[in-house]
């Protein structure tokens, strides 16, 4: 690269920089974006790492694939499982479309699970990441409920009562339970406006939050870094200096970690003031 | 305010010179700034824009949590339904009748069951979380798909994760023209059938849960307990 | 405050600010919430800069009674007028909810519109606020199409109307106009998927669209800060002192400002190095 | 890499000091990075990502645009349909019929005008924005409602805002049996109703656009011109 960086720049690539230059100028979009795509990252970070990332990009494709499918659903009780028999054998493609939200729906649960255990083995949630591990677990709560309202929306017999089922679990929690189930579902029993509800909740409750913490769980993970995976030669070195130097202190009865002092009586009595004396 | 810090230190000394009276009579502090109750211009302001604010959230907030949960928060209302003549519902057997519910898909119904000279109605929603229970004619039992809860002919628990019996439904009797022939008094007994003649007409009321002796309690959802210490957890 | 800001605290305020303390240790909040929150405001601003807000508060109102209208709304041609005869005479407070999404409407688009010409009169949009203005237009624009699309949801015969002509003056654009129309409507013609299309952009296309601007026009306006309006004390001293500077320098004949410097002879010539000499 | 920088510079001197044998033979240079089209490892994997990372979006967003719009492109299908017997338009009568549209509010009609032994079939959609236009049998005239378009008894503009005359739907006339008796040969013209029977049926069939001299166009949307320069903005 370096010596064919000479000469004349071509007049297209000038534009673009001179653009580029007038919106950095104003945004800041160049140090923002460094600061996000252009981390450090610990040494040995693996395909594991890349989880979250895969769970993200599902999240993108159901938001895609369900922008799309609310074109042609409707969540009427008369016409919801007619309009999705539409939606399979006479829209063009409509078969993939619906297969891949239904199966991007079904991975996105496994791989956030996935990434819930990487991060879990690995002690990703430790400090400084708390808050991020948060984050997560409510994103977790919120994609289990994307599937609890997107499984109705069917509007078949299996999805009819698997949701009764769902909901009366949800109703069975103490004192709250049956007031949480009847905003549900919208009544004391499964009726023609809680398919519509379910579709809103599916639709803009859910997805909005979900958004929302994705941004937080995303500017959490750029501020504070991943964590070292706990395989890593230098973490494993600072384990093994630790101990050896936990073992040592121990040989030689010194005090070490958190470990209480113990009370030792002073050497030498302190020097004490005699009055008068001067 | 820069007059009342002033007047602090008016009759003392600027810099070590002499320049007032020399008597010093300390005067009370009434910087209202240091006052905790005093209300500054940024306070008072600040007060109103959140008071403001917060008007204007509830404002929309209110009518738009009442419209979302007001209705859904209301109890299902029930009246009293004409099912037949005792006619169809001869002594001995046990039948499956349609019960309407909300939505066509919600195959709500009950099990008239009349046994010598007595009826009761036990609803189809399984006590555990709700499936529709299926009746056996020939071992005299009913038996849920979803999650095995199987229950015995009068809908008490035999197997399974059901907390409780099967709920019921009120039974009466009336005449065509709508006098009462006979009520049920105690869930345990149900309905006589001895002093009815078979056109009179049967009625299902209210529905009710019960516990595993069919004493009657306030409908329950499916998987709440009526009795013992847990039922307690679901006081309304 | 001075003196009364002694003695040991509230526990309850030790606890609270131990609790931010630790949410601000790993997120930073503080420093961003006073970024956005506590800017430097040019003197002499006034009311007419609320209307930003104004038109964001109406964003949110909107939403959050769209979300909740969503619960009842069905978009399909058999059952969507009758599913707003419900929502306006049997829900609780259902004509107050409807009535909120459908006047708040109108209200955006006026407050919108009255905030473009602050902006504009106020020459808010010049240098180096250029990209928020773009970033406005573009919100504009959004805004009326969620107007148009809003529209036709009510499903009556002047909304049915009201959408064809507004369709068709998009299908009279040269070139594309016919297919993006053609996409809008679902076919050839208005038919029964064009309501859950218009449905799905009303809620979904859109919105998305506009809070991500909505985010981009706050992040510009915190970074850029705000504009100081033309009629405040220091722009126009400023712009006094500049017309005087400019008609000094043209009684006397001097360059001033972007006019080119006249060509003059040097005064002068430069000293030149004579060879040899030292 | 190190290496290969090493050997430019190893028969030189360093720091001005003697350091090797004095003739210097010109290498060619052989660091792979001064070739713009030496392929690194980093350059590599990003490629590999960028194409990966490229093929899956396409692999989601083709599927997703063809299902939003592939349908929604396609002309709508137009058949010949029987809008009854030729008795039913006497000649010197213009009659309105319904033409399924494919949603019940669309009010897709067309008007029948039976003069002097010839047929023809207007679409009541206006030319200038598509609302529904209504006949005045008293003018002999037709209007739209929404921003005042006016047309002449056959059609063609008279006074305001639409662009070009109202669309024709193509019509012929066949006998009860299915056999031709007329066809339309130009829109001017229309269909000659002298040979047929009153029991011979009229069918109507793809509508066309015309210019205001009659001829006749390809059909195209409302507010689209067929002629003049401004109709080559509407190619397709």
């Amino acid at each position: 690269m370096a010596t064919t960086d000479i000469g004349p720049k071509n007049p297209a690539v000038k534009a673009g920089e001179a653009a580029f230059d007038y919106v950095d100028k104003r945004t800041g979009v160049k140090t923002g974006a460094k600061w996000f795509m252009f981390r450090n990252i610990p040494a040995e970070t693996s395909w594991f790492q890349t989880l979250g990332f895969t769970a993200m990009a599902l999240f993108g494709m159901q938001a895609i694939t369900g922008i799309i499918l609310a074109m042609y659903y409707k969540p009427d009780p008369n016409s919801a499982y007619q309009s999705i028999e539409v939606i399979t054998n006479e829209v063009t493609w409509g078969w993939l479309v619906r297969g891949m939200h239904k199966w991007g729906a079904s991975a996105m649960i496994v791989v956030v699970f996935l990434h819930l255990g990487r991060v879990f083995f690995f002690g990703s949630y430790k400090y400084p990441r708390e808050l991020t591990w948060v984050t997560g677990a409510i994103l977790l709560i919120m994609t289990m409920f994307m599937g609890l309202t997107g499984y109705l929306l069917v509007w078949d017999q299996k999805a009819y009562w698997a949701t009764v089922v769902a909901v009366n679990i949800t109703a069975s929690a103490p004192i709250v339970g049956p007031y949480v189930a009847d905003i549900l579902r919208a009544g004391p029993e499964f009726g023609p406006e809680t398919l519509s509800r379910f579709y809103s909740i599916h639709m803009l409750v859910i997805p909005g939050g979900m958004a929302t913490f994705i941004g937080l769980h995303l500017f959490l993970i750029s501020k504070l870094g991943i964590a070292e995976p706990p395989y890593s030669k230098r973490r494993m070195a600072v384990e093994r200096a630790e101990e050896e130097a936990r073992r040592a202190a121990e040989n030689e009865r010194l005090p070490y970690g958190r470990r209480e002092v113990p009370a030792v009586a002073p050497a030498t009595p302190e020097p004490q003031k005699v009055e008068g004396a001067s | 305010m820069a007059e009342s810090q002033g007047d602090e230190t008016a009759g003392g000394t600027r810099g070590g010179q002499y320049s007032g009276p020399t008597a010093h009579v300390p005067e009370p502090v009434h910087d209202h700034h240091d006052d905790p109750a005093f209300i500054t211009r940024t306070r008072f302001l600040t007060g109103v824009a959140l008071v403001t604010g917060g008007v204007m959230t509830a404002a929309i907030l209110v009518p738009v949590v009442g419209f979302a949960a007001a209705d859904a928060l209301k109890d299902e209302e029930w009246r009293w339904v004409d099912v037949g003549p005792l006619s169809d519902f001869p002594d001995g057997e046990t039948s499956s009748i349609a019960v309407s519910g909300p939505a066509p898909e919600s195959d709500r119904r009950a099990f008239l069951r009349h046994r010598d000279g007595a009826m009761i109605a036990i609803w189809n929603r399984c006590a555990h979380l709700g499936c529709p229970v299926s009746y056996s004619p020939g071992g005299d039992v009913y038996a849920c798909p979803c999650h095995g809860g199987a229950y015995d002919s009068l809908g008490r628990v035999t197997s399974g994760p059901p907390p409780r019996p099967m709920d019921r439904f009120d039974v009466k009797i009336v005449t065509p023209d709508g006098q009462d022939v006979a009520r049920q008094t105690s869930p345990a007994e149900g309905v006589s059938t001895a002093g009815a003649s078979p056109e009179d007409r049967v009625l299902l009321g209210r529905p009710f849960s019960i516990d595993e002796e069919q004493n009657p309690f306030k409908l329950h959802g499916p998987g709440e307990l009526v009795t013992g210490p847990l039922s307690n957890l679901y006081p309304f």
